[in-house]
């Protein structure tokens, strides 16, 4: 039976997170278009140098905080849903968190555009980092605070559910899918605590002039601590489409269920205490807290090579089941022209490239070499937005028809649409790369100067910046393949024809009765987690408010 | 590519012929589209990684260039070209009627024609501009000269930027180079 | 009942949104002529002064006036407020800071005024007063904010003297007798606008000032851009260039020359350029041209030298195919609306009816069962040990090469 | 739990892997002594920054072979750095100290490793030495405000005899008063290792 005929009320709160998730990639996407043709200097026109920081602000909140969460949880909803077979206790509690989500995303971007259209009172130019002391209206620490307890009620949600399924169901293994989606939802209450308390406690009554000053170091430490495991909630939902539906889409089986189970605990557990890998370049902060920290970075690098190995090794199963033959005759035996399938592959292509930038962003000292260059948005252009963009993008062709009953339209423009942005892309983070290399900064609106030169290696500035653009066009151009899919199949006619996607997903190669039953007590892991989190931020944190919670303090300068 | 023979994958299930006919053949438009896209930024990504090899082991790599715009003493005075023009001193000493502004250069002419260096006017922080300079005789390709060119500014002036004028044969270029702050003597 | 119809208006509506999220508001760009040269417009240092509306405050008469220096303006306190007054010979103005971080950098003053403007940044609080007594136009920038349009100018009116042409904002006293070389016979007090056009002459040696002693026109306005070509047309004279803006390149002709000569050169700094003729300069052979106002050739971009180098081989294969798909997809997805019925409510088809049951496609099974036991990934071992390989050489080459082996470090 | 030995295998890879990444950073750091910003212990009122030793910012020579240069970021200019270039001596050691009165600030020497961030309350401390004449651009590369994209400046390598050494003397481009007011000038800095015992007003 389809999914939205089990669960048709689960069904519609999935459509109405899917649907705020793509209206803000949309605008997002038009927004990125834009900002390409201005930094490189192509239109400068369109709008003037300082409303520049506005739209950048508007891209980052409306692709890395709103495309992202609200995509997250409404695909949390249907796994969790699914895999335990049971709809949620309450579903009046379930729209009310996503309203306040919407809210809350509403009232921010109204923040943003205010500092873009004059009659507007409000002005939000700090970027999706806000950095004290630039400092931006009250209503948009507001929206992003309740955007982030909106967030919470989901994984409240999720837990309840899976409490109310363990009380009937005690001596059995917890459903992956439903593992996955509550390990990063615990991975998410924890690292949201920084953000919370830079936002409620100093933030917020900072701009509202009931607080003087803050610390601006203590508020951007307390940023990163939330910074890096945000990639990580954004990356465990990509990882979660990746173990458990894309080996049956190449044709097979999951290759080894413990595994996955092992690597989303070690995210669990390792995400938080890494932040300040962030901060190299801060003074206040001692080289030895940054070189503990650095260490633990590279130990995350374990889960992901592990989730490499498993996945490859269940696409060559399928590949395999699917009659393939020789070391790598198997690659031509996968359904290459179903988006879903080939989105997903090389969604993992680009994550694996990116893997290398991550390697050198996280070196204590190597980082000299490109913090806050071009290479950093290079690097999260193809980790966030294609590694985990195109996955959400790739998975929705198979997930939507089982949402709406309605058959997928304009396939063939569906399966050109992942190549598409996958090449578009490549230009885009390539020149980012090589430009950033050469030096020329990021989140500046005209990078070009009187008093400095950029000697790029290889290809002069003008040719990087007409390999952006191009980049830029073939990538909007596939959202715009991506939007009109979308758009048609929610409008198609529901039960004309039947599906051509199958919502079954076969068991494990190695099943879960492998694996110690520990890894399904999550108070275990959570109790590490915290651990972990005093030894890597207890220090540093003490230490800064050791002269007072606002000294040396800056006053709110409006950006 | 041999044609695979149609396995029952996911997607293409569906027996409703109506669809299937009217969009071109999914799988052999596709079969060449994965291919391509992955060869792409194999190619680009070998394009990169060789050109930053020709940076690193070859000579005047890109980053040995200076990336200030102006040129202090041991900088070369025309970087756009790939002749030697070095600053080789600069010096500011107070005489009767103002200071005099003394700029030593080295010119090694790697080309293979004739080449000639004119320094032209100084303009100062003020805006005001002091006639004067050097032009050297034509350099026969892989010779070099120096000389000293003296100008008499203000009182109270410093030099802001210096006019040059790089004949490689019949060929001039004209550019006015700003100059790093000149120590006084 | 989902609603089958996709209705011409919503289609309408859905296309005139993504329209407006890409619609430009394109920028006013006051290139109206305006007294100060384009001295606040985009095209002289620094970006438009957004608080500068064009006109200039009288001040004339009063002998105390006051300049605010960080009024809220161009983005946020980065104004002088009035930016653009007039005053008599002999008012002291007095500039009063009113927010942080700014300075008073003399941009041009007439030749013998001593204002040297403020060199330091000052703070909130701080004064500053200065007595103008030489006639002509003094123009004015703050350092930290020049690049968000922070400048001002004042004009001391004409002094008694200077019989035989006005002072005029753009020329200062260049054609009166208080600059060099008296007073301009030939120069009526008006500047011929030549903007927009590409080519235009000045002829040398033109009769006036008693004699073939004459630039003609002796003042004219031109585009960014455009090439002037100078006409010999009597013997015996050459240009001397008295005064450019920073940054341009043209050294007028410094030989004397005759009839039947030209010289031109294609001014492109904006700005007032001054000029004279040695022999003739004490009968008033002088002569002036203003770069203002957008360039002919289409609206300047940003910085220069932003434009890439373009050849076509560049523009063919990058941008080309992106521009060939967004068209080729719109018009894909009107097809398909059409033939899904999105117009049947024009055409006045398209029926209703209950969602029945949607039954999913059948699992697909697999052409051989693999079992736990039986599969072995080689493949995906050989894949990784390629990735390994691949990842520990550029490992090697960005961290002990382009890192350790290039440039200074910071000591840790 | 049963791991196939493949995967095994790629767990061991993946551990020797990146223990080498960790090993070639140690090499980086306390072999060749490449490291980055630390915490200085200096906490300064960003408000008041005239008691401190960035109230004349410009370069001195701190000892003979030892030269220091305190810049002061703020919106949108380094002082010095935007209106007059930094000038360091080559072959010499050379310490800046960077602060902000206002907002986050970039401080990237284009061409150079020197890359941190400037915040107010805290002061950056880069030691480094250039070993030959040559200018580099300064960018601030972290969003500061409207004016960020125009915010840069040059530091200008020069020969050390170059800049003048008597104390008295204007000393390299200190800008406006030429006598050092550095009351809290640290005693002559052995190595640059050695973080000097700078004493913050």
């Amino acid at each position: 039976m389809t999914y939205v005929d089990d669960f048709p009320g689960e069904a519609r709160v999935v459509r109405t997170a899917f649907a705020v998730a793509f209206a803000s990639i949309g605008l997002g996407g038009a927004l990125g278009v834009l900002q390409a043709l201005f930094r490189t200097g192509y239109s400068r026109s369109l709008f003037s140098a300082v409303d520049y920081y506005s739209v950048l602000t508007a891209h980052g909140v409306l692709m890395a905080l709103v495309f992202t969460t609200f995509f997250i949880v409404g695909l949390f909803a249907w796994g969790v849903t699914r895999s335990l077979d049971t709809g949620f206790r309450d579903l009046r509690f379930t729209w009310g968190w996503l309203a306040l989500m919407t809210l809350g995303t509403l009232l921010a971007f109204v923040s943003i555009l205010g500092g873009i259209v004059g009659f507007i009172p409000t002005h939000a130019a700090v970027l999706y980092t806000f950095y004290a002391p630039l400092e931006a209206s009250p209503t948009f620490y507001l929206g992003l605070a309740l955007l982030v307890v909106g967030s919470w009620g989901a994984g409240v949600d999720y837990v309840l559910t899976l409490r109310d399924w363990r009380a009937d169901n005690p001596d059995e293994r917890i459903p992956l899918q439903t593992f996955m989606a509550v390990s990063t939802m615990l991975l998410w209450f924890v690292c949201t605590l920084g953000v919370a308390v830079e936002v409620v406690v100093f933030l917020l009554p900072w701009s509202l002039g009931l607080i003087p000053r803050v610390d601006p170091l203590l508020t951007r430490t307390l940023f990163w601590y939330f910074g890096h495991a945000v990639v990580y909630f954004w990356l465990l939902p990509a990882y979660f489409v990746w173990y458990t539906i894309f080996p049956k889409l190449s044709g097979g089986r999951l290759f080894s269920d413990p595994l996955a189970r092992v690597v989303f605990v070690l995210f669990l557990v390792l995400s938080t205490p890494v932040g300040v890998h962030h901060q190299y370049g801060d003074p206040g902060l001692s080289q030895g807290l940054k070189f503990v920290q650095m260490t633990s970075t590279y130990f995350i690098l374990l889960p992901s090579l592990l989730t490499a190995f498993t996945v490859v090794a269940s696409m060559e199963h399928g590949a395999r089941q699917r009659g393939g033959e020789g070391r790598f005759g198997w690659l031509r035996a996968l359904p290459w022209e179903n988006p879903s399938f080939s989105g997903i592959a090389l969604a993992g292509l680009a994550f694996a490239a990116s893997g290398f930038g991550g390697m050198v962003n996280a070196g204590l000292n190597v980082n000299a070499l490109v913090h806050n260059t071009m290479w950093v948005p290079g690097h999260f252009h193809l980790t966030v937005g294609t590694a985990v963009a195109l996955t959400f993008m790739a998975i929705t062709y198979w997930l939507l028809p089982q949402l709406t009953g309605k058959r997928l339209r304009l396939r063939t423009l569906a399966a050109v649409q992942p190549y598409l942005w996958f090449v578009g892309m490549v230009f885009m983070s390539n020149a980012m790369h090589r430009i950033g290399l050469a030096g020329v900064p990021r989140r500046t609106s005209e990078p070009q100067y009187e008093q400095v030169i950029f000697n790029t290696p290889i290809a002069s500035i003008g040719e990087l910046h007409l390999q952006t653009v191009g980049g830029a066009f073939l990538l909007f151009a596939s959202l715009l393949c991506f939007l009109a899919v979308v758009g048609s199949t929610w409008l198609g006619e529901r039960g004309a024809k039947p599906l051509a996607v199958n919502g079954h997903i076969p068991s494990a190669l190695s099943g879960p009765e492998h694996s110690p039953r520990v890894l399904d007590d999550f108070r275990v892991w959570v109790a590490l987690t915290v651990l972990l989190l005093l030894i890597a931020y207890g220090p540093p944190l003490a230490a800064m408010v050791q002269n007072g919670l606002f000294a040396p303090g800056s006053a709110p300068i409006p950006a | 590519m041999t044609e695979h023979a149609p396995t029952p994958s996911d997607d293409a299930g569906d027996g409703d012929a109506a669809t299937e006919n009217d969009v071109w053949s999914r799988r052999s438009f596709v079969r060449y589209l994965a291919p391509v896209s992955i060869a792409i930024p194999i190619v680009v990504e070998t394009e990169t990684l060789v050109g930053l090899l020709q940076n690193d082991f070859g000579e005047n790599s890109a980053w040995t260039q200076p990336t200030g715009v102006s040129v202090g003493i041991g900088g070369d005075l025309r970087p756009d070209l790939n002749t030697r023009e070095k600053l080789q001193n600069a010096a500011l000493e107070a005489v009767e009627d103002g200071r005099r502004l003394t700029l030593a250069v080295a010119v090694r002419n790697t080309t293979d024609a004739p080449y000639r260096l004119a320094l032209g006017a100084v303009t100062t922080d003020g805006g005001e501009t002091v006639e004067g300079g050097y032009t050297t005789d034509p350099v026969a390709p892989g010779e070099t000269t120096s000389f000293t060119a003296e100008y008499v500014l203000p009182a109270d002036a410093t030099p802001a930027s210096v006019e040059t004028t790089v004949t490689i044969g019949n060929q001039p270029s004209e550019r006015t180079v700003q100059l790093a702050p000149v120590p006084t003597q | 009942m989902s609603d089958r119809r996709y209705s011409r208006r919503r289609f309408l509506r859905d296309a005139s949104a993504v329209a407006a999220t890409l619609g430009a508001s394109t920028g006013l760009s006051a290139a109206a002529s305006d007294p100060y040269g384009g001295w606040f417009t985009g095209d002289a240092r620094g970006a438009a002064t957004e608080n500068y509306d064009g006109t200039t405050v009288d001040k004339t008469g009063q002998d105390a006036v006051t300049v605010q220096v960080g009024a809220q303006g161009n983005g946020g306190s980065y104004a002088y407020a009035p930016p653009a007054v007039k005053i008599s010979p002999g008012t002291e103005v007095t500039f009063e800071w009113v927010s942080n971080t700014h300075d008073i950098q003399v941009e041009s003053a007439p030749s013998g005024a001593s204002w040297e403007g403020v060199d330091t940044i000052e703070n909130e609080g701080y004064t500053h007063s200065h007595t103008f007594e030489t006639a002509g136009v003094y123009k004015y920038y703050c350092t930290p904010h020049l690049s968000l349009g922070m400048k001002g100018a004042i004009v001391v009116g004409g002094s008694g003297g200077g019989g035989g042409g006005s002072t005029s904002p753009e020329w200062g006293e260049w054609f009166t007798d208080s600059a060099r070389g008296g007073a301009v016979g030939n120069y009526d007090g008006s500047t011929v606008d030549k903007t927009g056009q590409d080519a235009v002459t000045v002829q040398v040696g033109a009769d006036g000032n008693g004699g073939s002693y004459a630039y003609a026109p002796p003042a004219v306005k031109i585009s960014p851009g455009t090439e002037v070509t100078f006409e010999w047309v009597s013997n015996t004279h050459d240009i001397q260039v008295e005064s450019k803006p920073t940054g341009s390149s043209w050294s007028g002709v410094s030989s004397i020359e005759n009839e039947g000569y030209t010289h031109s050169h294609t001014f492109e700094t904006s700005g007032t350029y001054t000029y004279y003729c040695t022999p003739h300069l004490s009968m008033g052979m002088k002569g002036g041209i203003f770069v203002t106002g957008t360039s002919a050739a289409g609206g300047g971009g940003g910085g220069g030298g932003v434009l890439p180098d373009l050849n076509w081989w560049n523009v063919a294969w990058i941008a080309g195919p992106s521009v060939v798909a967004i068209p080729s997809i719109l018009a894909y997805l009107l097809w398909d609306y059409h033939r899904a019925g999105a117009f049947d409510g024009l055409l006045g088809r398209g029926e209703a009816g209950p969602p029945p049951e949607t039954p999913e496609a059948p699992p697909a099974t697999p052409e051989r069962e693999l079992g736990h036991d039986e599969y072995d990934p080689w493949g995906t071992a050989t894949l990784l040990a390629v990735y390994f390989v691949i990842i520990s050489v550029a490992w090697a080459l960005m961290y002990f090469v382009e890192f350790l082996g290039n440039g200074p470090h910071i000591f840790g | 739990m049963e791991i196939h030995r493949l995967e095994k295998i790629w767990i061991a890879v993946s551990l020797v892997f990146i223990v080498g990444l960790v090993a070639s950073i140690v090499y980086g750091v306390a072999g060749m002594g490449v490291g980055t910003v630390g915490d200085t212990g200096q906490q300064l009122d960003p408000n008041a920054l005239e008691e401190t030793r960035f109230a004349d910012p410009g370069g001195h020579w701190a000892s003979d072979d030892h030269y220091v240069v305190t810049v002061v970021a703020r919106q949108f200019l380094f002082q010095p750095g935007s209106q007059e270039p930094v000038m360091v001596p080559a072959n010499t050691t050379v310490t800046l100290y960077v602060t902000s009165p206002d907002v986050v600030h970039g401080f990237d020497v284009v061409g150079t490793h020197l890359n941190a961030m400037v915040i107010p309350g805290q002061v950056t401390k880069l030691t480094t030495e250039f070993d030959e004449p040559k200018s580099y651009g300064i960018v601030c590369h972290e969003y500061c405000g409207a004016g960020h994209q125009s915010m840069a400046g040059q530091l200008v390598v020069v020969p050390a005899d170059e800049l003048p050494r008597n104390e008295s003397g204007a000393a390299g481009n200190t800008s406006g008063a030429n006598a050092t007011s550095e009351s809290a000038t640290a005693s002559a800095d052995a190595s640059p290792a050695v973080a000097p015992p700078e004493v913050s007003a």
